[in-house]
């Protein structure tokens, strides 16, 4: 076993290709937040019963991969597993700059984006809102200060232990935060679920594991370092547990549901009649984003082929993406209950299920905050020393 | 009760005489100060071909390299991170709080300094974190403690002086700007025009003013400098093309 | 936690009311006396004269402003209250759905029994409302008299209170807004709703738009008053008849109530 | 040395050119009210953190008596476009503008708030009771004592 040895990304033209193509994705969605500022927010798919929209499923899948994308880094420190150990400085890099990337895409979405100041100025500290600014940017520093701990000569273990500890557990509860924005809407027949939180964890797992084997298992291909199998399909064995894990979760919420004769309106709404909200439920999130991806990886040939892990990845984000979407967007468009018992009609759609065709701006905008984070991550490894020379399995030693 | 008289006055107060003095005096020092240490400088000779290597082999290379050392500070980032991080907040901020202040300048404010104007206040707070890392680090670093002289630590006091009163006077204690304008634009067109006598200012006016005057002869030359560093100015051209130095040159004849 | 604002008289000592103080303060007492101070430091001797009325107007603890809406004397075809408003406020719908509404018409049918009826549905005023318990910024707050309002001074635009508005009573504005009423000011980017006419209430006049609207079309469907003043037309008429307030499961303890729906 | 000499001599010629164009103040239009007693230095400075202060007052403990009030500066401020009626902040004329942008100050209160004079005739701004002397010395006082 050679000593892990951490290099700079060299300057390669593919290396500025891809940040040169992320460049322009940001650009555009610089371009875009201007020309709604300019408007209002008229020029999007959202109006007064579909207030949050795209960019708001961008921002929150964003942020919840971010805090997944910490799992290998924790599962080395934390758990002590030696061979994740190697990556960790990458996983950590990652979830913050998932992170920013999401932070971004919420806050240019913001009415008032030129507010900022004020939103770091005047706290309101019932609002789990304002919480979640707080655990964002504590996430933000306590990932940087357990990188400093992983990449300074001379610290000792225990600090880089403690470090790592005080992420994980930040983690867990900015997680906790972010799911709690919706656990906690009395309103909506489709949030107001204490399930919301752990459910949004074990999201986390999911799509945060994929973001991180599909961004290693790029990064290593495009720089022509090695990856070992073996390393690779214990990840993608983890990824399948998370599934496995999250659709548990997934099941576990609606059969609550389905058990309340309250809830049969918004259950049958988003399983049954819901259009494209039970398309995306059953087609992406279900079979794309869990049954498939988990037959892939648990099969004991097909999981180890680095092309199938990388689609079983692709899939698990896509099916994420889908369950936040039906979530976000799914949940607004069922109507809210004022008057139960009455068919209701008004000017204001009341009682009725309101539609949304996110618009081009809102895509590119999303696009940029995706952008914005994979071009931290490559920056990151261009000029820091994230990504080992090696991460072949006689390196990392990842038979023990 | 603020400080600025309520009714107009007649003739000018003897601090804004002081100040506009002060003004001339320093702005009169900078240019010709700084000027002739760059004659200095751009005189000196470089015997020898000692470029940093890896270095660029022809001169669009080395406008190349050199972009990148003043926009980026490439070889601070190469050598110290945390370094780099303070002084290019510092630095970075600055710029931005300097284009900010365009706008006291010209009657008519040019369109893109209004775009940069409100990035100014965010700008302020990464001077002061960057100055703050800086001192921090004269303070705390053993080696670097050792090697500091007074001027260094005045250096960095007297920048966290100016950022500091202008900070105060955007959020704390405000100053009557249409006043300040009128007394530089009116520098410009040799009037001496009423200056607020608003102590918080006068302390940012003043600061800015001996800033001006020990700048060409303090340790903030390596500004002009850096385009005179010959490990960093020079092609990597010895095998191509031999190295004499025009005194050297005559001495050969 | 505003950005400081202590020049050296544009301030106000300590007694300066200013929203993060103590809730366990007697607010009034302390309004008075700190809006005093402060109008006198502002300008010694000049604008002692405009405070008086200005205490004497403020919103008022031992207030509780509500409204009381008869679906039985509300005609369907009858839009009066949603017209007034949208005169005094300056908002128009124009059938958009990013058009705002502060106030709607709504038509009930029960699905057992078809029974139609219709009524006029607006923010409601909660005692506990999930609007300000989300709101990051602190901009969405219930004033003393039970009034909850967007402050658009501190307003972001991030839509989370009409996330959890069960009512709907709030709109986000999304274009840019010109010709604003004095009394109402509106901006895009921002989000508002019902104010229940603050302006008028702090003017002393104790009604709305809406409630005058329907007293002159003869239908009488809206009573306005003072919920905490026993001898108020609103509480004698929620004293002697049934009523309810929507969604009563949530407990949000509505300063709108309803009858005969 | 010469060159050094040549520029200080261009450079003087050009200021002095310079020093015969107009004012180096922006022409800040009448207003028709009673002059403001602290005097227009006083408001140049403060008229912020004054707004701030009463916009708070209004808007959270309902007192809308105050002493700046954004409507009563729009008419006392009111300036004239060539129909003879109030120009908005669209206008480079506005009252507010002539200073803000002479200093690059981007106003944030009309995106909200009207920028001309509210319709007089109407009671929605000039609702101003005029409580006697006495009596507010009274509420003062009274203020105090609590």
């Amino acid at each position: 076993m050679e000593r892990i040895i951490y290099r700079e990304l060299k300057s390669t033209p593919q290396i500025w290709g891809f940040l040169a193509l992320l460049g322009v994705f940001i650009a555009a969605a610089g371009a875009v937040v201007l020309y709604i500022e300019h408007h209002g927010h008229i020029v999007t798919g959202m109006d007064n019963q579909i207030v949050w929209g795209l960019p708001h499923v961008f921002a929150i899948f964003l942020i919840v991969a971010a805090s997944g994308a910490l799992n290998v880094a924790s599962i080395g420190s934390v758990f002590g597993k030696v061979a994740y150990k190697p990556m960790a400085r990458l996983s950590a890099l990652l979830a913050v700059a998932l992170l920013v990337g999401g932070l971004a895409v919420l806050v240019l979405d913001l009415g008032r984006p030129d507010r900022l100041i004020v939103a770091m100025t005047n706290f309101n500290f019932i609002s789990i809102f304002t919480w979640n600014i707080l655990l964002y940017t504590g996430f933000v520093a306590i990932v940087a200060v357990y990188m400093f701990t992983q990449m300074a000569r001379g610290v000792p273990t225990y600090a880089v232990k403690t470090a790592g500890l005080a992420a994980f557990l930040w983690r867990l509860i900015l997680t906790t935060g972010t799911g709690s924005i919706f656990g906690w809407l009395v309103a909506r027949q489709a949030y107001d679920a204490a399930i919301m939180a752990p459910l949004f964890i074990v999201l986390s797992f999911a799509i945060g594991m994929a973001s991180f084997l599909l961004v290693t298992m790029g990064i290593t291909h495009l720089t022509g370092r090695a990856f070992g199998a073996e390393l690779r399909t214990r990840l993608a064995r983890l990824l399948a547990i998370f599934i496995a894990a999250l659709m548990f979760f997934t099941t576990m919420q609606h059969l609550t549901n389905l058990y309340a004769a309250e809830h049969w309106g918004v259950e049958s709404f988003i399983l049954r009649d819901g259009g494209i909200y039970t398309t995306l439920f059953w087609g992406v999130q279900v079979l794309v984003g869990g049954v498939l991806p988990m037959g892939i990886l648990f099969h004991p040939t097909l999981g180890k082929e680095a092309g199938l892990v990388v689609l079983s990845s692709l899939l698990v984000i896509a099916g994420g993406f889908a369950q936040i979407y039906v979530l976000v967007i799914g949940g607004q468009a069922y109507p809210l209950e004022i008057f139960p018992g009455y068919e209701v009609s008004s000017s204001f759609a009341d009682g009725v299920i309101n539609s949304y065709t996110p618009s081009m701006l809102e895509l590119i905008l999303g696009l940029g905050g995706v952008a914005l984070a994979l071009a931290i991550t490559i920056i990151g490894m261009k000029f820091l020393r994230i990504l080992p020379n090696s991460l072949s399995d006689a390196n990392v030693g990842s038979k023990v | 009760m603020s400080s600025v008289p309520d009714s107009p006055k007649e003739g000018i107060d003897v601090t804004a005489v002081l100040y506009a003095f002060l003004f001339y005096l320093a702005t009169l020092l900078l240019v010709v100060g700084t000027g002739m240490k760059i004659r200095r400088y751009a005189k000196a000779p470089a015997p020898l071909k000692i470029p940093t290597m890896p270095a660029p082999r022809s001169q669009g290379g080395v406008y190349f390299r050199m972009f990148r050392e003043v926009v980026l500070f490439e070889s601070l980032f190469k050598s110290n991170k945390w370094i780099w991080l303070f002084g290019y907040l510092f630095h970075f901020g600055m710029l931005v709080v300097l284009l900010r202040h365009i706008r006291y300048f010209t009657f008519d404010v040019w369109w893109w300094v209004q775009i940069i104007q409100p990035f100014g206040v965010y700008a302020s707070f990464a001077m002061t974190i960057g100055l703050a890392g800086l001192l921090v680090r004269r303070i705390v670093v053993n080696r670097i403690r050792y090697i500091s002289s007074p001027s260094d630590y005045l250096m960095l006091i007297l920048l966290m002086g100016i950022t500091g009163s202008g900070m105060m006077m955007k959020f704390v204690n405000h100053t009557d700007i249409i006043m300040v304008k009128g007394f530089f634009l009116g520098l410009m067109r040799f009037q001496i025009n009423e200056l607020p006598m608003s102590p918080v200012l006068l302390v940012h006016l003043g600061s800015v003013v001996f800033l001006m005057i020990i700048f060409p002869i303090s340790k903030l030359l390596h500004g002009p400098g850096i385009f005179f560093s010959p490990t960093r100015n020079q092609i990597d051209n010895s095998r191509e093309k031999r190295h004499i130095v025009p005194w050297a040159k005559k001495l050969e004849e | 936690m505003n950005i400081p604002k202590s020049s050296p008289t544009g301030g106000c000592g300590g007694g300066c009311p200013t929203k993060e103080k103590g809730a366990d303060l007697h607010r009034r007492d302390f309004l008075k006396s700190g809006a005093a101070m402060a109008t006198v430091t502002l300008a010694p001797g000049v604008t002692l004269m405009s405070m008086g009325s200005g205490v004497a107007a403020a919103a008022n603890p031992d207030t509780r402003w509500g409204l009381l809406i008869d679906a039985a004397k509300c005609p369907s075809d009858c839009s009066a209250c949603v017209t007034a408003c949208s005169d005094e406020h300056g908002w128009e719908n124009n059938g958009e759905p990013t058009d705002p509404q502060w106030i709607r018409k709504v038509t009930l049918k029960n699905r057992d029994t078809g029974f139609e009826n219709s009524l006029p549905v607006m923010c409601q005023h909660c005692a506990n409302p999930p609007c300000v318990d989300v709101c990051p910024t602190g901009a969405s707050f219930k004033r003393e008299d039970g009034i909850v309002l967007v402050d658009r001074h501190t307003c972001i635009g991030c839509r989370y209170c009409m996330m959890a508005c069960p009512f709907k009573a709030r709109s986000f504005v999304h274009e840019p807004v010109t010709g604003q009423k004095v009394t109402t000011p509106r901006g895009n980017g921002t989000v508002e709703g019902c104010n229940m006419c603050v302006h008028k209430l702090d003017r002393g006049e104790g009604t709305t738009a809406c409630v005058e609207a329907c007293k002159i079309t003869g239908n009488n469907a809206m009573i306005f008053g003072d919920l905490n003043d026993a001898e108020s037309d609103i509480s004698k008429a929620l004293a002697n008849y049934p009523s309810i307030e929507l969604r009563a499961d949530l407990k949000l303890n509505l300063g709108v109530r309803y009858q005969n729906i | 040395m010469k060159r050094l000499i040549i520029a200080t001599i261009v450079l003087f010629g050009l200021a002095v050119g310079m020093s015969q164009a107009g004012s180096v103040y922006p022409e800040i239009p009448m207003a028709s009210g009673e002059a403001h007693p602290e005097g227009n230095e006083y408001w140049r400075v403060n008229h912020m953190d004054l707004l701030r202060h009463d916009r708070d007052l209004t808007m959270r403990e309902g007192i809308r008596d105050t002493d700046a009030s954004i409507a009563e500066c729009v008419t006392c401020h009111a300036v004239n476009g060539l129909d003879a009626k109030p120009v908005t902040v669209k206008s480079e004329d506005h009252f507010c503008r002539v200073c803000h942008d002479y200093a690059a100050v981007k106003i944030d209160c009309f995106q909200c708030h009207n920028s001309i004079p509210p319709e007089l005739s109407g009671a929605s701004l000039m609702f101003k009771k005029q409580a006697n002397t006495l009596e507010v010395l009274m509420a003062y006082i009274e203020g105090l004592s609590r």
